[in-house]
């Protein structure tokens, strides 16, 4: 019984988890835009993560050994620090975004200039890693993100639901819209779905909380319910937009516009849920992206990393997350447009994705690591199919960014 | 970004191109422009209907209304800052500069209403934009490219 | 004996870029090189020492990351002519997933660097030892 | 510097890797991509008996020589697997009495090419 107590509530907990500011930009501005046409790229991302997540946190527990680490081991130094290079910029952008959101949340409810909060969102988030429990950590801000189901009820409560499904069946490219640019948002979605720090941060924890084999349930149970759950709160993002945005004619360049649809249908408590399930959403991924920025670069070192010990017991790793979180508070400051910073995020994601997943996929094929438990038949054909779909989508990225401007 | 755009390609655009060329990447641009603006005029038009009904909190709508006049000023400057290319471009640069900030200067008194959380004002106030939303939807439509 | 490592290894698939544990469960560094000596008597090279941090791993990175990171160790390092930190593997316990050793990371030379962010940045910010 | 006078030197393991190989007939065998170890060398204090070079895996291409497709035992998927099978299908084992010479990036045999075995996987 307390099994199933713990499974559930650390599902719950992942569905709150999945989403962050990525998800809700990316299918804010395509409902906007492309109304649910693009439904299938967030679905494509979706399975996506779920596959590997799955594989990552398989890999991690029994091996013992996260995705980075498993990285330098595969591709050796050189390949690594590449792959290094590129995720640490990209999760650093990550980071960027959501403190910068969470500062933006606290702009809506409050009515101050969100550069204003930056600093204190910053010192929170950072506190937060040096001295929350881990597993404490990830269950409270995964549960009350639920409040995100916020955007599922003010769907449903347009009675549109036929239309939601009949559009995002139909694969269609908007006439108002060029092949690049559709392909370009579809990028933006599967890479807002497909974030890197969800493998470095799913795998390092499954090690850091000592995973064993009768934790697989548990991730199971988390993968395969609770993202694509999560994947739905982000659809239903996409939904209110496709609805009550598009046919005004209104594209979202900032967050404040993406809470519109739920203010219209659900008012002030409405509001009010949203703005605070995003706050916590964004929060809990700046943790996520902040030590993912310190495990990675501890894990290509060989340095100690985990939370677990004592923070004089790992420095350089608590060093990294100091540096990265005031680097980043920093470059928000700079009056950045969190939303821009947050839309070149998920898209350069995408792109950077192949070099992570590949050893990952090699090594759910070993036994002698794996024993029993490598891949299946079918998650190996799925496994493979997404990373020549990451590798077609890595080598499209700068050449549809450079064509579109950028989505313009 | 994508509201700096239109300067930004037009000043990349090269010498040779002959004025016919030049008045059609002109007129797509102000295309452009005049649904950013339509954009940001029906996310202040649809915050008034929501704050009237009293079903938005204030601190949200003065925000979203700050955002949205910025938007509109930095729209309305990024298109006068284009030189229109030839007699005819001009006579579209005055029916759209018009509507630009007929547009911008009614976002600025919503967030001026919307700040001394006078909410119940904002529909009253925001009534010409109906009109402007319309207009830009149609100017918009005959010069995309 | 099969317990502490496997007879036939392939050193570059099995060795290299391993993580190293130390003897109270420690990460202690990653297996950057491997110091190989020809024995004084002739006959093939034996594994004599695991090379860890900068170092080591600079001459891996090739030109411009790799003569960087070299320069900053040298720079760094308060030896005139700093080699890179070096394991005998004498101290190696087991050689599996990861490399163990019999000695504390605090001994290892490998740890400067850790041992100068412990003292003067984090150690001095307040419950750095809870 | 013949193999004779390299008694009592050291080698980078990382310097032996990428090496040109060379058959005594100078025609190019490949590079090093990895060296094979014995657990049967001279005692390394609590280890044991050290690990003593048997050989070296020398092979063309050395794109993904680290993910172990052709050594270890890593079942699929079989696009990958055979992909770089056949990409180190040419890989060849060299003993090290095979080894002539090593001169700063070269290592030259005194066996011809064609004499070489190709590599065995590692028994598990």
């Amino acid at each position: 019984m307390r099994k199933v107590l713990e499974v559930s509530l650390e599902t719950l907990a992942a569905i709150g988890g999945f989403v962050d500011i990525g998800d809700i930009v990316a299918n804010s501005e395509t409902g906007a835009r492309f109304r649910m046409s693009l439904a299938w790229g967030g679905v494509l991302g979706v399975i996506g993560i779920v596959l590997y997540a799955e594989m990552s946190g398989r890999v991690a527990t029994l091996s013992h050994r996260p995705v980075f680490d498993l990285v330098r081991e595969r591709l050796g130094a050189r390949v690594a620090l590449v792959n290094l290079v590129a995720s640490f910029f990209i999760n650093f952008l990550t980071l960027t975004a959501e403190i910068a959101g969470v500062a933006v949340t606290l702009q809506l409810a409050s009515g101050i200039n969100y550069l204003a909060w930056i600093p204190l969102v910053a010192l929170m988030v950072w506190f937060t890693m040096w001295r929350v429990k881990f597993s404490v950590m990830e269950k409270v801000y995964g549960l009350l993100g639920l409040a995100l189901i916020v955007t599922v009820v003010a769907v449903f409560r347009l009675h549109e639901f036929h239309t939601i499904v009949r559009e995002a069946t139909n694969l269609h490219r908007p006439s108002t819209e060029d092949w690049p640019t559709y392909f370009y948002f579809a990028i933006a979605l599967f890479g807002a779905a497909m974030t890197p720090y969800e493998v470095f941060f799913f795998s390092s924890g499954a090690v850091e909380e000592g995973w064993t084999r009768k934790d697989l349930m548990v991730n199971r149970a988390n993968v395969y319910i609770g993202f694509p759950l999560g994947g739905a709160l982000s659809l239903a993002i996409m939904a209110g937009a496709a609805l009550l945005l598009a046919p005004r004619g209104i594209s979202v360049d900032h967050l404040s516009q993406a809470a519109i649809p739920v203010t219209f249908v659900l008012g002030k408590l409405g509001l009010g849920i949203l703005i605070f399930g995003m706050g916590i959403a964004f929060f809990g991924a700046a943790l996520e992206t902040g030590l993912s920025g310190g495990y990675i670069v501890s894990q290509f070192f060989g340095w100690q990393w985990e939370k677990f010990v004592k923070p004089v017991d790992a420095p350089r790793f608590h060093l990294v997350i100091l540096v990265s979180v005031i680097l980043a508070a920093a470059f928000g400051l700079t009056t950045v447009d969190p939303v821009k910073v947050t839309e070149y995020s998920i898209v350069l994601s995408a792109a950077a994705l192949p070099l992570t997943y590949f050893p990952i996929l090699i090594i759910a094929n070993d036994p002698e690591y794996m024993g029993d438990k490598t891949n299946s038949k079918f998650s190996n054909a799925l496994g493979f199919f997404y990373l020549v779909l990451l590798t077609a989508i890595a080598i499209a990225t700068i050449p549809l960014m450079i064509i579109t401007k950028a989505g313009a | 970004m994508r509201k700096l755009l239109p300067v930004v390609a037009l000043a990349v655009l090269p010498a040779c191109v002959g004025p016919a060329l030049w008045f059609d990447a002109y007129a797509g641009k102000a295309g452009a422009t005049a649904s950013d603006m339509r954009s940001t005029v029906e996310t202040a038009r649809f915050v008034a209907l929501v704050a009237a009904r009293g079903r938005a909190l204030s601190p949200y709508v003065g925000v979203i209304l700050t955002d949205a006049e910025q938007d509109a000023s930095a729209i309305e400057g990024a298109f006068d800052s284009i030189q229109p290319p030839n007699p005819r471009a001009d006579q579209l640069r005055g029916q759209l500069d018009e509507l630009l900030s007929k547009a911008s200067s009614t976002i600025s008194e919503m967030r001026i209403a919307a700040r001394r959380d006078q909410l119940t004002q904002l529909q009253q106030i925001a009534q010409p934009l109906a009109g402007i939303s319309d207009q830009l939807e149609t100017f918009a439509e005959a010069h995309t490219p | 004996m099969t317990d502490v490592a496997k007879r036939v290894i392939d050193a570059g698939l099995n060795l290299l870029d391993r993580q190293i544990i130390d003897k109270d469960g420690m990460m202690s560094g990653n297996v950057d090189d491997l110091e190989l000596t020809v024995p004084e008597e002739g006959g093939p090279p034996v594994i004599t020492a695991i090379l860890a941090g900068p170092g080591a791993l600079a001459r891996r990175l090739g030109a411009r990351s790799g003569a960087w990171l070299e320069s900053l160790h040298v720079r760094l390092h308060p030896s005139e002519q700093p080699g890179p930190a070096r394991i005998a593997f004498g101290v190696v316990k087991r050689v599996a997933d990861h490399v163990e050793i019999t000695v504390s990371r605090s001994d290892l030379d490998v740890s400067r660097f850790e041992k100068w962010v412990r003292k003067h940045v984090i150690g001095k910010i307040p419950g750095a030892r809870a | 510097m013949s193999v004779r006078d390299l008694a009592g030197t050291q080698i980078r393991f990382s310097d032996l890797l990428r090496m040109l190989v060379l058959d005594v007939e100078s025609q190019e065998v490949g590079r090093v991509h990895d060296a094979r170890f014995v657990k049967d060398g001279p005692v390394q204090g609590a280890f044991g008996p050290g690990y003593r070079l048997q050989g070296l895996v020398v092979g063309t291409g050395s794109f993904g020589a680290r993910l172990g497709f052709d050594r270890a035992s890593v079942k699929g998927p079989w696009p990958l697997k055979a992909m770089f099978r056949r990409l180190h299908a040419n890989a060849k084992f060299v003993d090290w009495s095979q080894i002539d010479s090593i001169d700063g990036e070269r290592i030259r045999l005194n066996v011809p090419a064609a004499s070489l075995r190709p590599v065995e996987p590692l028994p598990s």
